[in-house]
């Protein structure tokens, strides 16, 4: 049974990836789980920089989901290569790295200092942070912003480039193909959506940055049309995140279009979840009579015809 | 830290609306260091997603237990489950208290409410016997205090409302106490955020060390999400720590209460 | 205690409505539930013409939510006022009804036509349904055409006009802008939110229209931000929705802005949901000590400062 | 129609996958017509919304039954709920099957699976004794076979596999029965969709008259949402109509099978 996949260039062992800054540096849970049997460890957003985020609280639990207001705390790219990477290094797996900036020149500095750095699976462009006042989302609502962006970070590093969209556009076609275009080897779909709570006995807001990105179950049947639509605007291969926490979810997605998927919000409550979601995958396929994952990836699309 | 499924033993009310919760777990239970904590996902919360943590009461053999109070959804389905059936449980959790040397450190512990949850395993395997100061707002509110007695401790307890105890606040006694002496003594405090305020200002006055353990919200529990930071001083400033990984036990001379300018 | 509250001109006796689409035609719920004690009574999307509806499938549910794709059946503007009006306007209390159209004239000819009904309390203008293919979303996601809709029918009608908007939009602030300009005396938020679902047995949509919309407590934090930076954009009176299933999630709509709140999908499985929320918030303001509902209106706002 | 938190009096298993629930509802209980149904609110299904409908089965004074099949969650979960606890049933709902005149029809009952559930009651109140076609998988999904007996009524059984009764479909011996005639007899049937399928195309070969009771996914059960609906026949030309208000038993000639054109 093939369960291999590829982003453009870079070939994954299986499709099951997690979710960036739901997985920290790997390290923190290499003791619940054996990294190596991941198709991808992805780690949380690195800008040039030290980072250090939003005030507390920056999550808040609600109906089957999470907001989250982190604000991309971290160690900054010197920090992250220090700290982290002799670690990561290690893995035989593909290491991919979530980056980002607040200017374009930013984004495509932290790509150039990956570039020299030995063993990088891929780099995951986040143009879709909600929960930061410069970058982030900003890029990933603006079509030729976003190009510029892909396009700066294409000329900066020859390693694959992972465009992570925002969900919160009005159609995604048009931002997937301007990735596509301006360079970019794949997609994520989709990061977190704006969003707040409000906490009604001190008519405060829940989370210290007042409003932040809805993740969890609860976002999956967007996540899942978002997918939907990329995967008829490009062919560029898609990492599909959103909510996913069994293998049927999964499922879901290479249905719908993407050729593999990231668990994110349930690592948090269930750190075993993306090996389940592979074994569940695996029965899957044998139940079917399938010899390769990427016999599902897009086929509810092609059913319809 | 692992994770496992493990089997409620017992799960009974204790005073109001406290209840101990004893659970068999062969992994997490001989590891357990005082002041550690287990994740806990309860099955019943569905649409709510994420683990609780508590502090680890008490082991025993391949068990441990926890002593928690209901306060909301998750603390109340997990009040409603019973023995034999199943909890998950990540473990054993986080930076612990510093278990006093041989001839060292008196130890004088001073809880608020589930506070002495995570102080129990520090008196039992101290080795110097210490005073532990109790305080809660009711009667009820005041936990365990024969097993405390039981390890050979001596037990001040303070409640607001005088119903049992001193009236007052718990720093009261203490700080009658350091008035008394301080040389050997260090505290170690668990208990609601303002309790831990007063002690953290109280060991500066008196100069006399103190370990506390904060009370954050938390997500992962394990140090990924960074939900859980506190601001902590550093040798060039101060930077956010995760409760959850570098705590919750922290140094109280590093905890900033508030996040600088 | 007053929980009277104003949509511009029209007055409701509180601010508990139910959301278009979950509720019929109000007969249909007159045997669980005291109509006349709701804030106001919304009806299902009317057009001109009778509507038969997408096929079946038409609703699925998912983790606290509901996706559906209805297709806004629908009697037309005729047979609502032959087969549903002589109940509706026994009521004492408003009757909101909530229309819709494929082209900008058929938008203001239903708007002239419930003009000169005795006894309607305003109309909604949905132009935000995602399930249909002409009309609906197409005219809530241009501000532009938004306008334009708008003025049009409020060109054709006194009635107080209600913009129901659309949420699959990168900023709410132009849109809520653009309705108030063109004459809306209130605003709407959320519409259900594109999404779908796939069985994984036979890779078919879950749908029989393929996509849907998404409703119910998952989306409640997604609503929530949108009234909360509509609130911050415009003066116009917010009615707010989005999975309230509680009082304690209708006064997070009122805290965030919302001057009035819609039940929506919570109706379909506790039918007692808008009388629950109504009693509920009654007791909250009655334990805070406060006279007045609108005392609640965007106070997390006005908090914060 | 009302909607009443009704207390479980009973709940267990009748054979295999299928259970017998029997709820206290006096304001429900003493309304139902045979081929009513309840929706139901099962409480520990949290993120999981939206209620399951339910045939009412059999009502006895103050209470009624229902017969149900485990196939996902929502059952499951009912299944796993204890006598005293309860649940939020609106009912009774929907447009029930026609109770034959004395001295009119002679019923002959059509049923597969859980179907059995929503003809009970037709039998119990039916003046004329029938004949009731049960058919299944397996022996397991033969369902009150007895209790029918019990009616007085004669009970003819087929399953699939042969297991009980009769090897084949339950459509094989019913069309036996009608070729002995037809004048004066009348089908009432509920089960799956193709099962109601063929009954219908055999009512119309016949030309006997015949309700069925659809099986269509719901999400309000009291006609708002329009989830439900099927394709129904009218003077001018064809409707939606819903299953859960003009339904679930409609005339088996009124019934259009596929969306026209
Ligand atoms: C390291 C650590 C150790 C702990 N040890 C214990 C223990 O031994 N015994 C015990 O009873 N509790 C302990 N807690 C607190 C416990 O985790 C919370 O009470 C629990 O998560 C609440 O869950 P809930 O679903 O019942 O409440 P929710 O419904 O989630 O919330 C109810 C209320 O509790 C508040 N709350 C939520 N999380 C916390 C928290 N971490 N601290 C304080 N308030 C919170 C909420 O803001 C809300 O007001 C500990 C917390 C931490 C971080
Ligand atoms: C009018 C009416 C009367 C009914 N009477 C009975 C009865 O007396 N006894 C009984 O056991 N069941 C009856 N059903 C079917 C019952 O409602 C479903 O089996 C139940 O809703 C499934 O819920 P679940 O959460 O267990 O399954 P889910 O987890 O929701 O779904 C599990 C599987 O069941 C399928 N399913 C869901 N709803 C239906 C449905 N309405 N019909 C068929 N398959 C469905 C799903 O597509 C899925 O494949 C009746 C349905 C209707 C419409
Ligand atoms: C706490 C938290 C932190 C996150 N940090 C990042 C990040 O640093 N970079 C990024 O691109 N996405 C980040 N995300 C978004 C996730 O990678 C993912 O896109 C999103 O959570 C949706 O997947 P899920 O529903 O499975 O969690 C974060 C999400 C959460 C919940
Ligand atoms: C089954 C269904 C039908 C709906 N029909 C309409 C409609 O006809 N017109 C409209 O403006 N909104 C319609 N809506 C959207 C609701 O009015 C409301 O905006 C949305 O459901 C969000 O609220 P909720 O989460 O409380 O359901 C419909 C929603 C559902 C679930
Ligand atoms: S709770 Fe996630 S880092 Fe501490
Ligand atoms: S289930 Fe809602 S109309 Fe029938």
């Amino acid at each position: 049974m093939n369960l291999s996949v590829s982003l453009g260039r870079l070939t994954l062992p299986n499709p099951v990836t997690v979710a960036s800054g739901t997985f920290g540096y790997g390290v923190e849970y290499a003791r619940l789980l054996d990294l190596n049997q991941l198709g991808a460890v992805v780690v949380k957003g690195i800008r040039l920089t030290p980072v250090r985020g939003n005030p507390t609280p920056r999550t808040v639990e609600v109906a089957s989901g999470l907001i989250n207001a982190i604000g991309l705390q971290g160690p900054g790219v010197d920090g992250f290569i220090e700290k982290y990477w002799p670690f990561l290094k290690t893995l035989r797996v593909p290491v991919i790295i979530n980056i980002w900036g607040t200017t374009l020149e930013e984004y495509a500095e932290v790509a150039r200092r990956f570039d020299a750095l030995e063993g990088v699976g891929a780099l995951e462009l986040n143009v879709s942070c909600p929960n930061i006042k410069a970058g982030g989302a900003h890029f990933g609502t603006d079509c030729r912003l976003l190009a510029e962006v892909v396009a700066a970070c294409r000329r900066a590093t020859r390693l694959p480039l992972i465009t992570k969209l925002s969900p919160n556009v009005v159609h995604i076609a048009p931002y997937a193909r301007a990735a596509a275009e301006a360079g970019s080897d794949a997609l994520a779909i989709m990061n977190s959506y704006p969003a707040m709570a409000i906490d009604i006995e001190t008519a405060r807001p829940r989370l210290g940055n007042v409003t932040g990105g809805l993740t969890g179950p609860c976002i999956k049947p967007i996540a899942l049309k978002l997918v939907w639509d990329a995967y008829q605007a490009v062919k560029i291969p898609i990492i599909g995140m959103g909510g996913i926490q069994s293998a049927a979810d999964a499922i879901e997605f290479l249905l719908a279009g993407a050729s593999a998927v990231a668990v994110g919000t349930a690592n948090f409550y269930e750190p075993q979840t993306p090996l389940q979601v592979l074994a569940g995958l695996r029965a899957f396929l044998e139940r079917k009579g399938l010899t390769d994952v990427r016999q599902l990836v897009g086929a509810a699309q092609h059913q319809l015809g | 830290m692992f994770e496992d499924t493990v089997t409620i033993l017992a799960n009974e009310r204790e005073t109001d609306a406290y209840f101990r919760l004893v659970v068999s777990a062969p992994r997490i239970a001989p590891r357990v260091q005082p002041g550690q904590f287990a994740h806990v996902r309860i099955p019943p919360l569905r649409e709510a997603l994420l683990r609780r943590p508590f502090s680890i009461f008490q082991v025993a053999g391949d068990t441990f237990s926890l002593l928690y109070k209901t306060v909301g959804k998750g603390t109340e389905a997990l009040a409603r489950m019973r023995p034999g059936e199943t909890l998950s449980a990540i473990g054993p959790l986080g930076q612990g208290f510093t278990v006093p040397a041989p001839g060292g450190e008196t130890p004088l512990l001073v809880a608020g409410g589930y506070g002495m949850a995570a102080l129990y395993l520090l008196a039992q395997r101290s080795p110097q016997r210490g005073v532990v100061f109790v305080g809660g707002r009711r009667r009820v509110d005041i936990l365990c205090e024969r097993e405390f007695a039981e390890l050979g401790w001596e037990v001040r307890v303070t409640t607001e409302d005088g119903s049992h105890g001193e009236r007052g606040l718990v720093t009261q006694p203490l700080v009658t106490e350091l008035r008394r002496g301080t040389t050997g003594r260090k505290l170690f405090a668990c208990g609601p955020t303002p309790m831990l305020r007063a002690v953290a200002r109280i060991a500066e006055e008196f100069g006399v060390p103190a370990e506390i353990s904060l009370d954050q919200p938390m997500c992962c529990g394990v140090g990924v999400c960074l939900t859980c930071v506190v601001p902590i001083r550093t040798a060039t400033g101060w930077e956010y720590q995760r409760t959850c990984t570098e705590g919750p036990v922290f140094d109280a001379r590093v905890v900033l209460w508030e996040v600088p300018e």
